[in-house]
């Protein structure tokens, strides 16, 4: 019978920046940017790191419902996010507010849905980054449509880097299991689609471990449907930079799509209302504290001389300042009102709802233009609601 | 005019879909070398190319799932889930994304699919190939859904959906593929979102859709032999309801029986019956009722004549209508 | 008699279901280590074992397909869905699986699953965290369904459900989950599937369930100081209903207001108005009212309160049903 | 990145009685059996033929709706269903006629469907065959499940035969697509089910050829989840009964799942509602002619004296019997009657369904006991119906 993986010993690990900010070689993924790239990242991940911190506050104060944090996993997400050129698209989870940064989705567009005023608040198609998607796996086969039809548009294969182009979709370890996903593996290689899976494995879906889902190491499951899979570090910004980078360049290519396991940590809670102590040890977040990957780059830089003190001062200063802006805009952000949903059901909008809304507006105007009694409101309950 | 039955009606219509925008494609299992179970897309695949028709992997999920991805690329995918019973694996993507992703960007994208369906029984199929399962998607908002009981308005119908922004679910009925009828191709169609008096007539209204509007015109046909006058409306679209041409109708006739092959519990009849008592109270002589299958997962082959509302069960309810 | 939470009244009702046989288990997302999110099924697998209360992986179709195949192996699955809107990748499982094989089979098989799903709105959530999916099992010919509406029913509903032999949708209303009662375990309870009048009234009957029943008490309430007197109605089984209970009351009343969060077209209000109407047809003084959700897929939670049927929309709906 | 199965080249089929009839070894797959065992194969074989022949031929007069054929599949079939114990237990697709076969289960309870006369006519549990599964793919998670309980009922690994059980599972090419079975995948390899999954690899999903699914060949989906896969030659029953006898006693054992995928051919059409000459060439179809596996069973037994002219007259004439048999018993299978469908629908009935059914007998009634007049039914199209 075919190899067992489980068997057959060693599991590769991509890894260009050891945790101590070391540079290493790979024979197959080589890094060969510049030292002022590299602060770049140290700069993303700071900021990106902050912006989670501030909204992981928001929620706590009560001004977002939930916040699904990042923490952690800042390599995997600008390692990804900056290997991407201006014509490739990003399908995310929820989770993805270090792509979202490299994309320049201003933060507070990201709050919205978590706050309640909105479903996914930025335009997708403008940034090229699609709406986060909550349904785990969901967005495995739009991306994968999307790329089917970036194939179909003639743009792949050119050799024009001003034509070719491709897709990057983020899911996380639990979401593997999903039928959809491996739907979207079928599809993306039955077309040869130009896209490239980031999976990344947080080592948590929940309080769920991944050996839940898997056995063997996830980033096997590509090649049993017939595409090449890879491991990297994901704590690493350099190997996650470098492998994105090359699977980008396969997809682009034509040569269709591949699957990156980025092997990484949830540092945080699942989510706000998430209590991690219940299922997890401390000494494992104590493991991982150790391979952080802000702190390698910044030992990396200074080991190099490239950083100093004036630039991570500067860099700190830079993420306080985001924040506190994050926090005023966040405030500032407009309570929608019931009544506009009802046009953004269709495009082209029903004679039913168009009643519906004229009814319910009509209702409206009977508490002679007030809202409805805040008394007959009920409480909220302590529980904040999921992902 | 051309004599073309219900198949080859759609058939041609999506070929003028295609012809007409090089964003359509249409994707299934089977629709191209093939050209689908039914022929609805035969040939197709062969004049527009691998690229336009394309033949899917087995799984629905994915059928849709990709469709909701072409769209985002500025595609206009038409699907076809092979029967009716294969359309619940893809059940998430309908009613939770391709429904709701013009909604969750307040409208800056836009979602348009149609998502094929034939469905209906009464062709001796084995299990899961003779569901109506249309309620599930008209209690799902940000989907609109349409059936077609003719050759004429599957020709327009189907043209009409194609070029619709909106995710549509376009049930056709299965056991009216080899109906024929003239169509007119220069022809300007009614409205997508529109119903239909079939019939006119002054003593009940039958209100049908799909495959029961020929089973109602040939109730009212066989009324008349006992001096019976029934008002036949085919709704057409069945999300949104057109509900202004069967309150004009109620109000005159002051009765209504809704007929449809799916179960009865919480069927199409249920919300036509709330909305016609809530709209035509005064004017009602007796209940709105309902004709439809029993509440029961579809039985055998050998069976299904009598599950299914046929021209006497429509008529008993008539009967029962007058009686009030 | 214990003082206990919706979610704690689940949680011993699950641990004397898992006492009462041994082929009851347990499985779904977090419903192991972490008890579930919220918390339901908290400390029974440590007290019985990885084998009865099962972490499952992230597949809400593996979780409900394998339920079906360990109730042929002779167990009793309770399954947990996580969150309403995360029901959708099991559907065809549920509703062409799992309600079928003892149709199929003619009666040999019997499939006693439970698929629990905490429901409805109301608690700030992100989106697919406040749905209300109940017409569509409902709908579905071989499903019961059944939604409790305070801790004493929770205790005993989920012990009836579990010791049933049919498939069983069990909602529970999330926002529900924290209020208390004094729960008396030794108290015999009630048949599953009826209904029960939870407030005698003379003017109009509300009919609700699960998340709204509280809601139409308070309306009740509230309506004492303009001298209305309503009746309200608990469901309790939504599939199937117990309409004795409600024809009586509607019979006396003569008014009937349904209430629900889920969708109003195609809702479970649609079905209960249609048959109040076909039954109640000359007792009726005024048409059977509705208040429902919008037509719209669920909104962002800073408008919830809004879109949620509410006390006030019940009593704007009772007046309009008063003005008849 | 690892192994792109398409890349590294030569296929393995594990083969062990070739097309004309000569016997092979493998170096890991082994076939004991004697003679009388082989004799035994050929007999089911050519019976499971004639008793598909035979329903093929009734679909043809009418008297059933549908039929699927399993021409050709007779060994994958046959090889695998006599591996099996007492104690297991087998999830069907639709096709598998030669598993009912060897499980004992009278050919007649499979026509019933597909006359419509039922939806599955036979005691699954009695016969430990479960119910035919139309919905591709979903009888995949069924198994599992089923799986999950023996191991939980300590029916694995106790190293007692009288004990120790396992399931098979059968699903086709084509069903390696649909979510579900990937998600049987992770479900048996997370809790190490005691289950085989044989894939028939009939080359054809109606009209897709087996490259729309996958790129790469299938036994390899399963290493991507964590468990051995093998690819048999279909047609050979011998490799098959190997091969099955050896990951059934891996399930027992307690090894967890295994994958078999059998390589034949579907010599017949879809359905008999198909037209294969749509969309593929006879040419293919003479290819797989010459693979037949029974003619290469008959030369086989014929080399070796083991089968001479009356033992081979013998079979076809226990198949004609078998065969005209089949027909008289079809034609005489009652019809149901609808109102029995009402008590069928639930355990426990309900009093909506009670007063349906009595409505529906009241309304019978009102025919003075005739059933509604013939002329009102609408006549049946030509399309018999799907699979
Ligand atoms: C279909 C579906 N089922 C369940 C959930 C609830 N849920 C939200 S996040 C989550 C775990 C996801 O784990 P993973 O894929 O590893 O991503 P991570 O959250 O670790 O980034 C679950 C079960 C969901 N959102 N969607
Ligand atoms: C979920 C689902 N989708 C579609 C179909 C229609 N259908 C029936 S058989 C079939 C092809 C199956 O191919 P394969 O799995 O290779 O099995 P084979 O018929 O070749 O034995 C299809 C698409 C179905 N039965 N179920
Ligand atoms: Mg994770
Ligand atoms: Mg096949």
């Amino acid at each position: 019978m075919s190899d067992v993986s489980g068997a057959s010993g060693e599991v590769e690990l991509v890894q260009l920046l050891t945790p101590e900010g070391e540079r290493l070689q790979h024979p197959e993924y080589s890094y060969s940017g510049d030292d002022d790239q590299i602060k770049g990242f140290y700069r993303d991940m700071v900021l990106t790191r902050r912006v989670d911190a501030e909204a992981t506050a928001l929620q706590r104060q009560g001004e977002l419902g939930l916040w699904a944090s990042c923490l952690g996993q800042e390599a995997a997400q600008v390692g990804s996010g900056r290997a991407l050129s201006k014509r490739d698209f990003v399908f995310p989870t929820y989770r993805e507010h270090g792509v979202a940064w490299c994309l320049g989705v201003d933060p507070v567009h990201l709050l919205g849905l978590f706050r309640g005023v909105d479903l996914g608040g930025w335009d997708s198609q403008k940034y090229r980054f699609h709406l986060y998607t909550i349904v785990i796996g969901a967005q495995t086969l739009h991306a994968t449509g999307y790329a089917m039809g970036v194939e179909r548009d003639g743009l792949v294969g050119t050799g024009d880097p001003d034509r070719d182009m491709a897709v990057v979709c983020y899911f996380g370890d639990g979401a593997t299991s999903e039928g959809d996903v491996s739907e979207a593996f079928i599809f993306a290689s039955s077309y040869n689609a130009p896209i490239v899976f980031i999976c990344q494995n947080n080592q948590w879906a929940i309080s769920e471990p991944i050996e839940r889902q898997s056995r063997i190491p996830l980033y096997r499951r590509a090649s049993g449907f017939g595409f090449p899979g890879v491991r990297v570090d994901g704590n690493d910004v350099l190997a996650v930079y470098a492998a994105t980078t090359a699977a980008l360049e396969r997809a682009r290519s034509g040569s269709g799509p591949s699957l990156i396991e980025a092997y990484t940590y949830r540092m945080g809670a699942h989510t706000t209302s998430d209590d991690p102590t219940k299922y997890r040890l401390a000494d494992e977040l104590e493991h991982w504290r150790l391979k952080d990957p802000i702190e390698r780059v910044k030992a990396y830089l200074t080991r190099r001389g490239s950083g100093d003190e004036a630039f991570f001062a500067d860099v700190e200063a830079e993420a306080s300042d985001l924040a506190a802006d994050l926090r005023t805009r966040c405030l500032a952000l407009p309570d929608p009102h019931m009544l506009e949903f009802f046009d953004y059901v269709y495009a082209e909008q029903t004679p039913h709802l168009e009643e519906q809304k004229a009814n319910y507006a009509e209702y409206l105007a009977t508490f002679e233009g007030a809202e409805p009694s805040e008394e007959h409101r009920e409480a909220e309950p302590a529980y904040g609601g999921g992902v | 005019m051309t004599m073309l039955t219900m198949a080859k009606a759609l058939n041609a219509g999506l070929r003028r879909a295609l012809e007409a925008d090089p964003k359509v494609v249409i994707a299934g299992q089977d629709v191209g070398k093939l050209g689908g179970v039914f022929r609805v897309t035969e040939g197709l695949q062969k004049d527009f190319g691998e690229h336009r028709v394309i033949d899917s992997p087995l799984a629905e999920s994915g059928i849709v799932g990709t469709a909701v991805g072409m769209a985002l690329r500025g595609y206009r995918p038409v699907c076809e889930i092979q029967f009716d019973g294969f359309v619940y694996p893809a059940f998430d993507q309908i009613v939770s994304q391709a429904s709701r992703l013009h909604y969750r960007s307040r409208g800056l994208l836009k979602m348009p699919i149609v998502i094929r369906i034939p469905y209906g029984g009464g062709i001796g199929a084995v299990e899961h190939h003779s569901e109506s399962p249309e309620a599930y998607f008209c209690h799902t908002a940000g989907l609109k859904v349409v059936t077609c009981s003719n050759p004429v308005d599957a020709y327009w119908m189907i043209q009409q959906a194609v070029a619709s922004d909106d995710p549509i679910i376009f049930f056709e009925p299965k056991r009216r593929y080899h109906e024929r009828a003239e169509v007119d191709e220069s022809a300007s169609p009614v409205p997508l979102h529109s119903a239909r008096l079939v019939r006119p007539g002054t003593d009940v209204t039958l209100i049908a859709y799909g495959p029961m509007v020929k089973t109602c015109l040939d109730a009212a046909e066989a009324a008349t032999e006992e001096g019976r006058d029934l008002e036949v409306i085919d709704l057409r679209t069945l999300s949104p309801l057109d509900m202004a041409i069967v309150l004009e109708s109620v109000q005159k006739t002051g009765r209504a029986v809704t007929v449809h092959e799916a179960q009865l519990n919480l069927g199409l009849g249920a919300e036509l019956a709330a909305r016609i008592t809530e709209q035509c109270f005064y004017s009602l002589e007796a209940p709105v009722l309902r004709v439809a299958g029993f509440d029961l997962p579809y039985p055998p082959s050998r069976v299904e004549e009598e599950y299914l509302p046929d021209l006497d069960r429509v008529l008993d309810m008539v009967d029962r209508s007058l009686a009030y």
